[in-house]
């Protein structure tokens, strides 16, 4: 039945087919190898496209317009008029295609509290000072209506939108970031351990108010990288975000002075905790600050909070004091509300989406799915689009470096030619073609050429192909020449057959239980035997923690924005599902004073990298190449398949959805679909 | 002394069962619990049917009553019954076969429970335990007779009082649980005579009970024979009850009747070997049904073997090699009404 | 009777409290506790919780003490009504369990009917035919529920009820009832999505059900009371059911109480799985989250209910069966 | 010398007469069959089995069963068709077409894999295989093969095994514990008693889910598949006895009053032969047949364990394993041949309960 609704363009495949077999010699093998790139791709991954936020004060649009049922509103004396709402300086985006139109509900989906992170990606806006443009490659205002660096990158002046308010009217000023920094950052209970994204070289800085829409973040060093920390998901990337830890950069202060024990009387405030159930006043503050959690609290997204994400369902509602507009000053967002339906578990939010359930759905799409996705389009008018990441690890194998508990497996972990020959032994394009259907690319852990700190073409394939051969020799030299009966290579300390543990997590984007198992039988071809362990995810990170993790697997999303997020390119996490060595991590962090000191190589790296948050752009990324070198030359971490659409990339949306980016910028720290811009999608009439 | 009477005048029949065989067809044999009983049964008579648990009484009875359990089943035979002329109405005093009505078909159902009453042995189960003693018997006087419900339950406290069931007002509400073996019994008995019957078959009526009550529940059943004039087919192995009740009396091994006699015949001057050897072992009897009698040597054999020929042969005192294991002896008279199926006598 | 149901409330409150020990133990048996989860979850999704960060979470949430303390906290909470705060949902545990715990029973008993429905005839029909063909076919459409993996057999059902008939997939609720106020067309919509899931549920049971009242009968069927019966001339009919079914229900009816327990605690995989605001998934992701509070709760919960329904049960059968009631007093 | 022979006989005569009313339960009979026959399947699973259930190859992923053709023109040679696959650019499905020029003869008793027949005798002779074994690049897959390639079918035999022998140690387990703690709470009574039905009470009232997870989550993670494995097995049964022993102490209580043991207590036999010589006969039947419906419940418990990740876990293979990983939507839309190991658990589940059926109807058809 399958050749009934095959389209007509399958006859090609058909008689490539044919002739492939009249031919003998050209395996189908080749033939799929060859779709899978050429048409495969191209089929739903269109080109990058977004809209754009405009700076020019020349094309600001004149007069303010707004939805319908804030006008009547207005009218009804309810609400002041829209201009004062927005102010004088509304944050205009230009929509990709076409003025929209007001009106409709996005629905959508999550798994429950945990899953926040859904709606800061649909719905915060997002309300960083500043922003990624839609390539995700340039920083641009975004809150902030301008910055500027001075003196020496030292100070970042950060000018805001005269007459913005918060969701509830209240004016917001340079108060609001004096409030947080003075009293929720240096707060010792809310904010026991400073922030490194508050820090340059390890000493903080501070924010200073200069009038009341002028503030300075200071430094006592260079912190060229400012900028970039925060428009990413960053502890200053936002108060949407940010709030329930108490980060942000800014925050309500009119509101949040009432659970504060400095504004209220500590005696006043603790029965307020403890009619309200809480067990501390610090949990009752984070909570009130909780944009996810806490309908009260005020906002500058352009969706608030209305029915919280602990609910059956999350509902969220325009803002009406929300500061976007488009480029003909109608306040954004078009559509009214967005409503994220709980569902119980990861299948039944796939089914839903195939369904024609939701509007526009992202999160927790499965790449293995996409057969039944595309099947389904007509049906569920929804328009499937695949959005690979600039990244180059959709799956990357981490080794433990400061693993200790084997002496031996720890010794050949630290040996950059075993790294290398492992990396060499496995066939990425089988895995590519049984887990990503093909649209992977197999790759080393470095970004897409097109990424800035991208060091060259050449180290895309470096040990990151298929060459048993040469793998074997390697491991030969390296003094792994012994095996046993089964071919499997004896540890040199006579303690029988070298067996290295890799430790993998159910339940995530990937099945990476499964691409270990596949490697597993790859590597007994290069003598290696691998052991898989699937645990559950708070013990991994017990494990990690416990620095008894030998390999990890895991996905390096984030890492093409290497600085702002780079949890994934060496020993940088503390607390991981998955470590390239927690004992380096803690003495990168600690400048040295904890942990474990790293390897030449490693101590190289790190300092570039150190180095680059406080240069300009141009070294900086300079720097961003070599650290990408190292990590690729090292093979730190092995890349398996990159650049694919595995960790939501996978995205499906309704036919009548307007201004609509056929490939969106796929990114953690783009907040993707937030680069895109949602303010500006509706519903065609 | 009734019994005299019931002998000496000539009469017809109530019902004649003529070489009835009733076979539980199993996978691992056929077990023949029934293999060729006749006798007769005279209105107002009283048959006793003696023999060892397990000799095919109790399936003769529900033989004739048609409720043999599956995959049990009539097989061959006659069961000639005579049903009551006059207010019985339905088959004024017509003889009818029962062996060929339909087990469950209409007219088995009015014959049974209305003319034909069956009283046996467990009275403590022998009432369901959830419905009160009064309206179970209730339910068959409605089903067998055209009264309002409220005359029925007033016919059933009388019947208690028949039955010497004290205060009865009370009793007919309460659960058979509630109430002694004896009065049980006695309640069982008003049940099966609730509808008048001719013919009431009591299946090991007393064995459960202690001796005081047995006698009295003997005492009871005399008596309502009198009153009513029912014939009754006394299945026991209770020589000393067949002493006390019985007119004539059936003696059974392993599905056949061995001797039929008149009492005294029975007692006074027994032919059958087996007969005679019950007969030795009436000093122990009183005791647990369930227990073998163990004088007579050996046990009966198990239902899937039974000897060849004679089937009491291998226990048989006067054994006659050649014979007795060859051939099956049949039921033959050796005096006025007495008849035995042995090869002493042929 | 009444001595009886004292001693038996007596021994019910041992176990009560029993169990709540048990459950908190049980929530504690996992590696790691509420904020090593959280950090997980955080680490999952690219953010990072530092080690000083997390300290000061478990001092927030009083994870750092001994066990026993915490169990005594809870109680002492629990004793005051108050069944503290979920950790993941950041809502008091009661507020959470709310409304899911009653579309539970909801859920439940529309199972438990259905299985009944099933259960009784079948369950009657194989007794009394015996090994016929008929007994065969019943018992073996019994068995089927419980013989398929329900979390399979759900999955199907959800995908050929999307296929087939449209159907809005999982939940109880559709979209826009999710959160309405109780209303006739709320119940409606909530009585349109309970065939599914009481169908899987209701078949594990039915085997079991139909397995217990085809013993009973068998049972009763060869007691001397069913012979009298006949031999009053009932028709065979009126016979079975009127004596031996009456009887054999007994100890069937006397199940209510804990078999609704029961199912919702069997629920819990096929909810997941079609996606049932019920209890069930609640509970496992507050166990995985290691969400104490939560978690003990439902468990805590579910026991007491099994507990008491047992009781209730148990006083039933006396109730309504005098043979026992006659033996206890 | 009577004594002892008169007893040989009851018991024998015992026994004889439940078999035969065993044997009246023809489905019973045949189900005992199904269950023979899928434990010879466990002894032989890698004889069974035709390919490395491990091999796993991008090229024949989620390929469907192949049919198998018994006839060559009138010849009786069973083949299949060497199949060639392809992505297709436009669905995504990846497409497998046959190629009846290519016929791949199956052999049976051909070589293949090597393993050791019931872990002793090395062997490389499989059920069925093609000639020319592995090396020959020619391959059948008689149930399809999984997302990596795999054939299922060895896979299913593989998993059989675990599966299966889990349910046997399990429910052995739980019997022990069933018996003697049942047999004391029934025989003795008193303490003893009403101690044993509170843990049951208790342990019944708390949802198995919990206790699974908490028990399950508590095992150290790094141990090696087989001590998961037997830890798994041990946590089912440690829930699972509880059935059992109520079922021991019910027969105890009841035995306890009946005549020939009060009898044989009276007579003075010690308190041993009164349980081993006079009650044990009567009541093994009952154990066989609880202990017989309780193995379905222990396979059961082991996919639902599998489901929810805390069972075996992939790598190891078992029923569970092989349905958790076929839960999901792709499966049931595109390859729902990977649900086949469904079938096995439903037939094995039905046959066990049937099996146990007619043992208890055979072991007293009175009683339950």
């Amino acid at each position: 039945m399958t050749e009934l609704r095959r389209p007509p363009r399958k006859r090609s495949l058909r008689s490539r087919l044919t002739v492939a077999l009249a031919v003998g010699a050209l395996s189908a093998v080749v033939v799929v190898a060859a779709l899978a790139q050429s048409a495969g791709k191209s089929a739903f991954i269109g080109k990058l496209e977004g809209p754009e936020v405009v700076t020019d004060p020349a094309k600001l649009p004149r007069n303010l317009k707004e939805a319908p049922q804030l006008a009547a509103l207005v009218k009804a004396g309810k609400l002041p008029p829209v201009a004062e709402r927005i102010g004088q300086d509304p944050l205009v985006i230009k929509p990709l295609r076409e003025i929209g139109t007001y009106g409709g509900t996005w629905r959508g989906g999550f798994t429950g509290p945990a899953d926040f992170w859904n709606g800061y990606r649909c719905c915060s806006g997002p309300d960083h000072l500043l922003f990624w443009d839609y390539t995700g490659d340039k920083v641009t205002p975004n809150i902030a209506r301008g910055y500027e660096m001075q003196d020496g990158g030292r100070t970042l002046v950060i000018h805001l939108r005269r007459g913005m308010k918060w969701s509830d009217g209240r004016p917001f000023t340079a108060d609001d970031f004096v409030f947080w920094f003075e009293d929720i950052y240096r707060n010792k209970d809310l904010i026991p351990t400073p922030s490194a994204a508050m820090a340059i070289n390890g000493k903080q800085g501070e924010i200073q108010k200069v009038d009341t829409y002028t503030v300075k973040f200071k430094f006592p060093e260079p912190y060229y990288l400012l900028p970039d920390v925060l428009a990413g998901s960053t502890p200053l990337g936002g108060h949407a975000q940010q709030g329930m830890n108490g980060m942000g950069g800014y925050a309500p202060a009119h509101y949040l002075k009432q659970f504060h024990p400095k504004y209220v009387g500590q005696a006043e405030l603790d029965k307020k905790v403890k009619d309200a159930k809480f067990d501390s006043w610090v949990r009752q503050f984070l909570f009130k600050n909780d944009w996810a959690l806490n309908p009260e609290l005020p906002v500058l997204t352009p969706w608030k909070t209305a029915t919280p994400s602990n609910t059956a369902t999350w509902t969220l509602e325009r803002n009406p004091y929300s500061v976007f507009v488009d480029t003909e000053g109608n306040q954004l967002p078009y559509i009214d509300r967005v409503v994220l339906t709980l569902a119980e578990n990861l299948e039944v939010i796939n089914l839903r989406a195939i369904a024609g359930e939701y509007d526009f759905q992202q999160r927790h799409l499965d790449l293995g799915k996409l057969p039944v996705f595309i099947e389904n389009q007509q049906r569920g008018n929804y328009k499937l689009h695949l959005d690979p990441g600039d990244y180059g690890g959709d799956m990357i194998i981490k080794f433990n470096l400061s693993y200790e508990a084997d002496p031996e497996i720890a010794k050949w972990m630290n040996t950059t030619d075993f790294r290398r020959a492992l990396s060499l032994g496995i066939d990425r394009d089988q895995i590519n073609e049984t887990f990503w259907l093909g649209t992977g690319t197999p790759s080393s852990v470095v970004p897409a050429d097109s990424n800035k700190y991208n060091p060259g073409p050449q180290y895309r394939k470096l040990w990151a192909t298929l060459d048993v051969k040469k793998a074997n020799e390697m491991l030969d030299k390296v003094g792994l020449s012994k095996k046993d009966g089964e071919g499997y290579r004896l540890r040199t300390d006579g303690k029988g057959r070298l067996r290295i543990e890799i430790m993998t997590l159910g339940g995530q984007f990937l099945q990476f239980t499964q691409i270990a198992e596949m490697i597993r039988e790859q590597w007994k071809r290069i003598g290696i035997d691998l052991t898989v362990q699937e645990v559950e995810r708070s013990l991994a990170l017990k494990r990690t923690a416990a620095n008894e993790q030998q390999l990890g697997a895991w996905n390096n999303d984030g890492s093409e924005h290497l600085f702002t997020f780079p949890l994934h390119v060496f020993p940088w996490e503390v607390a991981a599902v998955s470590t390239s060595g927690p004992l380096y991590a803690r003495w990168f962090h600690s400048a040295g004073t904890q942990g474990k000191e790293p390897p030449v190589r490693m101590r190289e790296l790190m300092e570039k990298f150190k180095k680059a948050y406080g240069v300009p752009e141009k070294e900086r990324i300079e720097l961003g190449k070599e650290v990408w070198k190292i990590a690729a030359e090292e093979v730190y971490i092995i890349g398996v398949i990159g650049m694919g659409p595995a960790s939501m990339g996978v995205r499906v949306v309704k036919t009548n959805m307007g201004n609509i980016p056929s490939r969106q910028y796929n990114s953690p720290d783009g907040k993707t679909p937030t680069i895109s811009r949602p303010v500006t999608f509706f519903y065609k009439k | 002394m009734g019994a005299e009477i019931a002998t000496s005048l000539p009469q017809p029949t109530l019902l004649s069962v003529r070489n009835l065989k009733t076979y539980f067809a199993q996978d691992e044999g056929t077990v023949k619990a029934v293999d060729g009983v006749s006798f007769d049964l005279y209105p107002g008579a009283t048959l006793g049917i003696v023999g060892e648990s397990g000799c095919g009484k109790s399936v003769t009875a529900r033989s004739i009553l048609r409720i043999v359990d599956r995959p049990g089943r009539i097989v061959e035979g006659e069961i000639k019954f005579r049903r009551p002329a006059g207010d019985g109405g339905a088959g004024g005093g017509q003889v009818v076969d029962l062996a060929k009505l339909a087990p469950n078909g209409l007219e088995m159902r009015a014959i049974r429970g209305a003319e034909i009453a069956l009283i046996f042995q467990e009275p403590m189960s022998s009432f369901s335990p959830v419905h009160s003693v009064g309206s179970q018997i209730i339910e068959a006087i409605l089903l067998h007779q055209q009264v309002s419900r409220r005359d029925a339950r007033a016919m059933t406290i009388e019947m208690l009082r028949r039955v010497g069931v004290s205060s009865p007002e009370e009793r007919v509400d309460q659960l058979s649980n509630q109430l002694s073996g004896g009065l049980r019994q006695r309640a069982m008995i008003a049940m099966a005579l609730s509808c008048n019957p001719t013919l009431l078959i009591a299946d090991e009526p007393t064995t459960a009970l202690d001796v005081t009550t047995q006698t009295q529940i003997l005492e009871l059943m005399r008596q309502l024979q009198q009153e009513d004039g029912m014939a009754i087919m006394l299945i026991t192995h209770d020589l000393g009850v067949v002493a006390e009740m019985a007119t004539d009396v059936a003696v059974m091994y392993l599905g056949r009747v061995v001797e039929q006699a008149p009492v005294d015949a029975i007692f006074h001057a027994p032919r059958h070997p087996y007969t005679r050897a019950l007969l030795r072992s009436i000093p122990r009897i009183r005791s647990r049904s369930n227990e073998r009698l163990t004088p007579i040597a050996g046990s009966v054999p198990h239902p899937y073997d039974r000897p060849p020929g004679c089937p009491f042969h291998p226990r048989c005192a006067d054994f006659i090699a050649g014979t007795c294991d060859r051939a099956a002896p049949s039921l033959r008279a050796v005096g006025d009404q007495h008849s035995v199926s042995c090869f002493l006598y042929e | 009777m009444l001595v009886y149901i004292g001693r038996r409330a007596v021994l019910a409150i041992f176990t009560v409290w029993a169990i709540s020990v048990l459950s908190f133990a049980i929530i504690q048996l996992p590696p790691g506790d509420y904020v090593t989860s959280y950090i997980a979850q955080m680490a999952a999704m690219g953010s990072v919780v530092t080690d000083e960060e997390a300290q000061n979470l478990r001092i927030q949430y009083g994870l750092g003490q001994p066990m026993y303390v915490q169990y005594l906290k809870w109680v002492r909470l629990i004793a005051q009504g108050n069944f503290g705060m979920s950790m993941e949902w950041r809502r008091p545990v009661t507020e959470v369990i709310g409304e899911r715990l009653w579309l539970t029973v909801v859920v439940s008993v529309a199972a438990l009917i259905l299985t009944w429905v099933l259960a009784l005839p079948i369950g009657i029909y194989s007794a009394v035919r015996q090994y016929s063909v008929g007994d065969y076919l019943a018992t073996f459409v019994g068995f089927i529920g419980l013989a398929v993996p329900n979390f399979l057999l759900a999955l199907v059902l959800l995908y050929l009820g999307f296929v087939l008939f449209n159907a809005h997939i999982g939940g109880l609720f559709s979209v826009e009832f999710q959160d309405a106020p109780w209303s006739a067309a709320r119940v409606w919509d909530l009585l349109k999505h309970l065939p599914i899931p009481a169908l899987i549920l209701g078949l594990a049971g039915t085997a079991q059900q139909i397995r217990i009242m085809r013993a009973n009968l068998l049972d009763e069927l060869r007691k001397p009371y069913v012979v009298t019966a006949r031999s009053k001339g009932l028709s065979e009919a009126r016979v079975i059911v009127k004596y031996p079914v009456r009887v054999a229900l007994n100890p069937f009816a006397s199940t209510i109480g804990y078999t609704l327990p029961y199912i919702v605690s069997g629920s819990i995989i096929v909810s997941l799985v079609l996606g049932l605001p019920t209890v069930g998934p609640l509970l496992l992701k507050a166990l995985i989250a290691q969400d104490m509070f939560l978690a003990g709760t439902i468990v805590l919960l579910l026991g007491v209910m099994t507990v008491i329904g047992t009781l209730v049960s148990d006083v039933l059968l006396v109730w309504i069966d005098p043979r026992i009631r006659l033996e206890e007093t | 010398m009577a004594g002892p022979d008169e007893q040989r006989i009851f018991v024998a005569s015992q026994w004889q007469l439940m078999w035969w009313r065993f044997r009246r339960h023809k489905v019973a009979v045949a189900s005992g069959g199904v269950v023979i026959g899928f434990y010879l399947a466990v002894l032989g699973a890698d004889f069974l089995a035709y390919a490395d259930p491990n091999a796993s190859e991008a090229q024949r992923s989620l390929m469907p069963p192949q049919p198998v053709y018994w006839f060559d023109g009138w010849r009786f040679s069973p083949h299949v068709y060497a199949v060639k696959g392809a992505r297709d650019p436009q669905t995504f499905k990846r497409v497998y077409r046959a190629d009846p020029g290519q016929k791949i003869s199956i052999r049976f008793f051909a070589g293949g894999f090597e393993y050791r027949f019931l872990g002793l005798i090395p062997m490389t002779r499989h059920l069925i295989g093609v000639d020319g074994g592995l090396d020959a690049g020619k391959t059948i897959f008689v149930l399809g093969t999984d997302v990596q390639g795999r054939d299922l079918w060895s896979r299913l035999m593989y998993s059989t095994r675990i599966s299966l022998t889990i349910g046997l140690f399990g429910v052995t387990v739980s019997l022990v514990l069933g018996v003697v703690l049942g047999g004391l709470s029934g025989f003795y009574g008193g303490i003893a008693d009403t101690l044993i039905q509170r843990v049951i009470e208790i342990l019944r009232s708390i949802p198995t889910i919990p206790l699974w997870m908490g028990l399950a989550a508590a095992l150290p993670r790094d141990w090696s598949i087989l001590q998961i494995y037997f830890a798994i097995t041990i946590i089912i049964s440690l829930l699972g006895w509880t059935e059992l022993a109520r079922v021991v102490r019910g027969r105890f209580l009841a035995m306890r009053e009946e005549d020939f043991v009060v009898s044989a207590r009276l007579v003075g036999c010690s308190q041993m032969r009164t349980i081993f010589v006079h009650m044990v006969p009567s009541f093994m039947s009952h154990i066989i047949a609880a202990t017989t419906l309780a193995l379905p419940a222990m396979i059961i418990s082991e996919t639902a364990l599998s489901f929810l990740g805390l069972g075996l876990r992939p790598p190891a293979m078992s029923w569970g394993v092989l349905l958790q990983q076929a839960q999901n939507v792709q499966t049931v839309a595109i390859s729902p041949w990977l649900m086949i190991p469904a079938v096995p658990v439903i037939i094995v589940v039905m046959a066990f309960n049937f099996l146990g059926d007619g043992l208890r109807d055979a072991a007293d058809p009175y009683g339950r």
